[in-house]
């Protein structure tokens, strides 16, 4: 069997467009994702159980399971039920676009939740005593030493996260969505011509994780410039 | 267990080949981690070259393609080789041998990291202690570097394991008969997507909660005597 | 002789589907084995994914398809197909009582499975016009369809026809205008220039010819899909 | 104001799980006073100074900060501030230099230093960045400050965080081993400048290895043996003949 | 046996880069002899240690080993061992005490002294085991064979290092600062081993700093300066009255 790349260059946009709604989902779950993450994160540090019990529960379970049971759980198993389809949400629900942000969000942020308490918790103890005797409030002690601190520390960890999400976007296409591998999918459906439209789709991600890494990499040396290396263990996704 | 509509067995049956995908997976991903990992700190540029490709597209490309690429490619390719050398049968790779390969390169790819950052962790004191016994260089890899390294990488590796236990969730979509596959026959039999998907997600998460036991037991046997007691 | 190995997709009742014992089952596979017996050949059925069945035949992953796969020239390209075994048609699904005017679909959501002739009919006709999901398999399509995530379907009708008339969701939707489509024809699938087109074709002849084709129609539906 | 001791603590005792680290210790330090406290490894120096601004929890006692006791109540297994309020103000009064100097790495130094000023105490940003500029000064590394702390040698770094600690105007200054983290050549410079804070009549408290240092110094002398204050006095006494045999052992080996 | 010394070493060079650390040293070491090597930071005393069995590849020179000069050929940037089994052998034959130990962390400490003998010299195991014991009995850590080297304090570390090396039965023992990572009251445990074994007669050559050690027990002393022997001679001769004025210099600031 030959191989036709004749075909990736004649599917190209349509590659392309692909590309984009894959953009669109990375980046739309990424910011979602660490803006709930936050509070998430430092709900875990707390030493009350009643308060760190709940954010366990929920990166345990996001964290322990499948992406791929999470996006259909939300998706076919949400619009099992009568009450959500008449909910005032179904319109939100109804659309597989926001399933895929739903899932991605809830995902990630368990993953980047994890990361924050990672960073917040490597920051050694020296500096935050340093805080302590200064009589800074907890609040203080957050917003003007420890956050700021630990951006400097998630930025490793964090780019590898969002080439994780880059990477498991690719399970949007299983419902319906026409992300780069839907997309990919979609043609090959029309042309069976599996191996070129996905080495073609698979050289689309690569190029953006690259880019990723890249941009990951600058901004970190920025950053260490000063600081050293303090790098946190990365938990990684599936 | 619960009878869940008749679909209890299967879905037991899917565990199984869950469990067994993964334990392959793992095995060829180990070795393929150290070959990586030896390549990539040798003095051998074409060695350090093939081994960062490797860990370059495999990184950057979703698994759930290398999945696909793997399942409809790998056979094509296979018997493009066998054909050179005049074999022209079918060359058999199921979706277990797909996924297994799939995964198992993936994982490889990321233990790759864990490992040479392992090996690196050494301190170089310790190869000399052995050098300058005259100890045999193989010698030395297997009863002194290795077992530490063992020990730095193995949460790394643990880590790597619990990814790799929800990636072979991927492989139902080329139809391998997994957990999640018997889900979706489930479900589209009974219309029941809620139940069963959730019933799927707390059988992986129950075996995460094993092999989370079983990585903390061996994590905690490795580091026998390491930290001051 | 060796095995002939016949994938079918196990996603499209009552053609082919698999049963709580995991086993696919269907017309399709009901004549699948009716034609092996006729062919004295040692069979196995495996099943794929409906994406996968091509890709799969090509790389000898299996000898034929019966698959209810329609008769196309883009297939034709790839593999052979034997003579037909059934026809089927095209026609438009969706809630009962809903009006649709099938000349005016624009702006309406509509599903089809990926991959199928009803999805490439979706696609040459609405492109642009209507909002157009594919799915995975038909399940998937009848689950949103079920949910309101589609206003209509488009799907072969003899299984839907099976569909409205088993499932409990079934009776809540209906056939919308005329069959179309007639034309299509539904055969095995066989690689290029594979002789095992021809024994599949001598073995069709003769359970048309021995009733054995009929019993199993009967078994489906009440009148002749042929 | 009154004669009230600047710090008064009273009959200190800190367990870590089974192990009584401190078992009754009292300390009197009145303005100008400098106090230097001795021991061996272990013997609990550490946790006594730790102890003054709760950065460890005492399981018994009492802290009074001029005259005003700190509200403590029972908490798990020891006592913890009843009034974080009350805690934090006494805090931005006390002092605290560490052994591991301890800056924000991702501050320059300038910004470490005008950090609790500007934003703990609140006070005008132009005031806190010229008397900022003013103790890096003193201490001398004013040509460093728009440096990060991770670019400047050890006693570079303690002297920023000696700077960072006079920034909050503390009425007492806490020192736990400030040179014992340094290289030899480097602990002179660190000596340097607190030689200059005690001529300049400043309270405090230090836990030292640097005998020299705490004979010129010191107005009084603690040496600490297991959780106890087992000598106490003038330096010329302490030094010179002390009463216990555990302190001469240990001052002979010192020096 | 003829009168080869021990150890030769003859104008050792070694060059990291552009920087020529070793200049030219020789040095030879006869049955019995003890040799210890002075010298400040930095003039090449441990390189010239490490080159001796090659953990460092001398630019120039030659090793000879009882007579038996050992083969090197040039490679990239430096002389490397042309015979990998005359290397193994020699090294077999040459103990190396490291200043930092280097136990092996996952092996307990009877395994670390039995591993050498088991399984590069492949005696019988229970030889090999009442050896072992035998020696840890001598640096006086047999109570602790079964422990892991981290729950050993250094001094005892280096002890079960000093064993280890013992135990391969090596004709010379190389020892690099042995006791310059130890904690000063560690110091004397091991120095006291080593003195032991210089009084059995073992050939030995010390890279140290502890000048009263040295002077006790070295039959020679070498000071090296720049990567150049500057002075050398007995112990009474160099620590007396050197002739170099580098070398009163240095020890006039290590005393
Ligand atoms: N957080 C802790 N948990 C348990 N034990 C502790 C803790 N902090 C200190 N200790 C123990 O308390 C004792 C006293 O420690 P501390 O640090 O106060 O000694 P120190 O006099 O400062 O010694 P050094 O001169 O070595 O700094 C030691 O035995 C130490 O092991
Ligand atoms: N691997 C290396 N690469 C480059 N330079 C090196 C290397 N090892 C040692 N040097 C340099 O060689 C010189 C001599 O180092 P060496 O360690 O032999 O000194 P030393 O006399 O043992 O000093 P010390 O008493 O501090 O151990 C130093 O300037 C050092 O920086
Ligand atoms: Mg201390
Ligand atoms: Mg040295």
């Amino acid at each position: 069997m030959e191989l036709d790349f004749s075909v990736v260059i004649e599917y190209f946009p349509r590659l392309l467009s692909g590309t984009w709604m894959t953009m669109k989902l990375v980046i739309l779950s990424i910011v979602l994702g660490a803006i709930v993450a936050l509070p998430i994160a430092l709900a875990r540090i707390s030493k009350n159980p009643l308060i760190s019990g709940g954010p366990f529960a929920f990166i345990f379970f996001f964290r322990g399971t499948p992406l791929l049971v999470q996006i259909f759980l939300v998706y076919y198993g949400a619009s099992q039920f009568e009450v959500v389809r008449e909910s005032f949400i179904w319109p939100v629900l109804r659309e597989p676009f926001w399933c895929a942000i739903i899932a991605f969000t809830l995902n990630t942020s368990a993953y980047t939740a994890e990361i924050f308490r990672g960073a917040i918790q490597a920051i050694p103890e020296g500096e935050v005593e340093a805080c302590k005797v200064m009589g800074m409030t907890k609040v203080q002690m957050y917003r003007r030493i420890l956050l700021p601190r630990a951006f400097g520390i998630v930025l490793p960890a964090y780019g590898n996260e969002i080439i994780l999400m880059l990477k498991a976007s690719a399970l949007a296409s299983t419902i319906t969505l026409l992300d780069l591998t839907g997309m990919a999918r979609t043609i090959i459906a029309r042309t069976y011509t599996p191996i070129e439209i996905f080495l073609a789709a698979g050289a689309i991600y690569l190029v953006i994780s690259i880019a990723v890494i890249y941009i990951f990499r600058l901004v970190e040396k920025r950053q260490n410039r000063y600081l050293g290396t303090l790098s946190i263990k990365v938990p990684d996704k599936g | 267990m619960l009878d869940l509509h008749g679909f209890g067995d299967q879905l037991l049956q899917g565990a199984s080949i869950t469990i067994q995908l993964a334990l392959s997976s793992l095995a060829v991903g180990l070795i393929l981690g150290l070959l990586g990992a030896s390549a990539k700190l040798s003095n051998i540029k074409p060695l350090q070259w093939i081994a960062n490709f490797y860990t370059t597209i495999i990184r950057g490309v979703p698994e759930l393609l290398t999945v696909l690429i793997i399942y409809f490619g790998a056979t094509t390719v296979l018997m493009s080789i066998a054909s050179v050398f005049g074999y022209d049968e079918y060359i058999e790779i199921g979706p277990f041998a797909a996924g297994v390969t799939a995964l198992g390169l993936t994982f490889g790819a990321y233990a790759t990291e864990v490992f040479r950052g392992a090996l690196q962790a050494i301190p170089k004191g310790q190869h000399e202690a052995a050098i300058v016994l005259g100890m045999h260089p193989r010698r030395k890899f297997f009863r002194i570097i290795l077992p530490q390294v063992w020990r730095v990488a193995l949460p790394g590796i643990g880590n790597l394991f619990l990814v790799l236990l929800k990636d072979t969730a991927l492989v139902s979509v080329v139809g391998l008969e997994d957990i999640m596959r018997k889900a979706n026959v489930a479900v589209s039999n009974t219309k029941e997507p809620f139940l069963f998907y959730l019933v799927a997600a707390f059988m992986y998460l129950a075996l995460t909660i094993v092999s989370m036991a079983v990585v903390h037991y061996l994590e905690k046997r490795a580091s026998r005597g390491l930290t001051r007691g | 002789a060796d095995t002939v190995r016949i994938a079918t997709e196990g996603a499209w009742a009552p053609f082919n589907y698999i049963d709580d014992n995991g086993k696919p089952q269907g017309f399709d596979v009901d004549i699948a084995w009716a034609l092996c017996e006729k062919m004295e050949a040692d069979c196995k059925v495996v099943t794929q994914d409906w994406d996968g069945l091509i890709p799969g035949l090509k790389v000898r992953k299996f000898d034929a398809i019966i698959a209810s796969m329609s008769i196309t020239e883009e297939r034709l390209k790839q593999v052979d197909f034997t003579n037909k075994y059934y026809s089927g048609g095209l026609r438009f699904l969706a809630p009962k009582g809903k009006e649709f005017d099938l000349e005016k679909l624009d702006g309406k959501v509509i599903g089809a499975q990926r991959a199928t002739l009803a999805a490439q009919y979706l696609e040459d006709n609405f492109t642009g016009k209507s909002t157009l999901k594919f799915y995975d398999t038909q399940d998937s399509v009848y689950l949103d369809l079920v949910a309101g995530r589609l206003d209509i379907v488009l799907s072969d009708e003899l299984p839907t026809y099976d569909w409205l008339k088993t499932s409990d969701d079934g009776s809540k939707f209906e056939f919308k205008g005329k069959s179309f489509k007639k034309e299509d024809e539904i055969g095995i699938a066989v690689r290029k220039g594979d002789d095992l087109k021809d024994k599949f074709n001598k073995a069709l002849d003769e359970i048309m010819a021995d009733g054995t084709y009929q019993k199993i129609n009967a078994k489906y539906f009440p009148f002749s899909i042929y | 104001m009154s004669k009230d001791p600047a710090l008064e603590l009273k009959d200190i005792h800190k367990t870590f799980g089974d192990h009584e680290v401190l078992k009754g210790i009292s300390l009197e330090a009145h303005d100008g006073d400098v106090i230097s406290i001795l021991g061996s490894s272990g013997s609990g120096k550490s946790t006594f100074l730790r102890c003054i601004n709760l950065l460890e929890n005492p399981t018994q006692g009492s802290i009074c900060f001029n005259g005003e006791a700190l509200q403590l109540k029972p908490g798990a297994t020891d006592l913890v501030a009843a009034d974080m309020k009350q805690l934090t103000r006494m805090r931005q009064k006390i002092g605290f230099v560490f052994q591991s100097f301890n800056l924000w790495p991702h501050m320059t130094i300038l910004q470490n230093v005008m950090e609790g000023p500007l934003h703990v105490l609140k006070r005008p940003k132009q005031e806190v960045l010229e008397y900022a500029e003013y103790l890096l000064n003193k201490v001398g590394i004013a040509d460093k400050k728009h440096m990060y702390p991770n670019q400047l040698s050890g006693g570079q770094q303690q002297r920023v965080a000696i700077a960072r600690t006079l920034a909050m105007d503390p009425q007492i200054l806490l020192f736990d081993e400030p040179t014992s983290a340094l290289d030899p050549e480097l602990v002179g410079e660190v000596l340097g400048v607190m030689r200059g804070l005690a001529d300049e009549g400043r309270t405090m408290l230090i836990v030292t290895h640097e005998m020299n240092f705490a004979r010129e110094v010191s107005s009084e002398v603690v040496f600490l043996h297991q959780g106890l204050v087992e000598e106490k006095g003038t330096p010329e006494k302490v030094f010179g003949s002390p009463d216990s045999e555990r302190c001469k052992a240990f001052l002979s080996t010192a020096f």
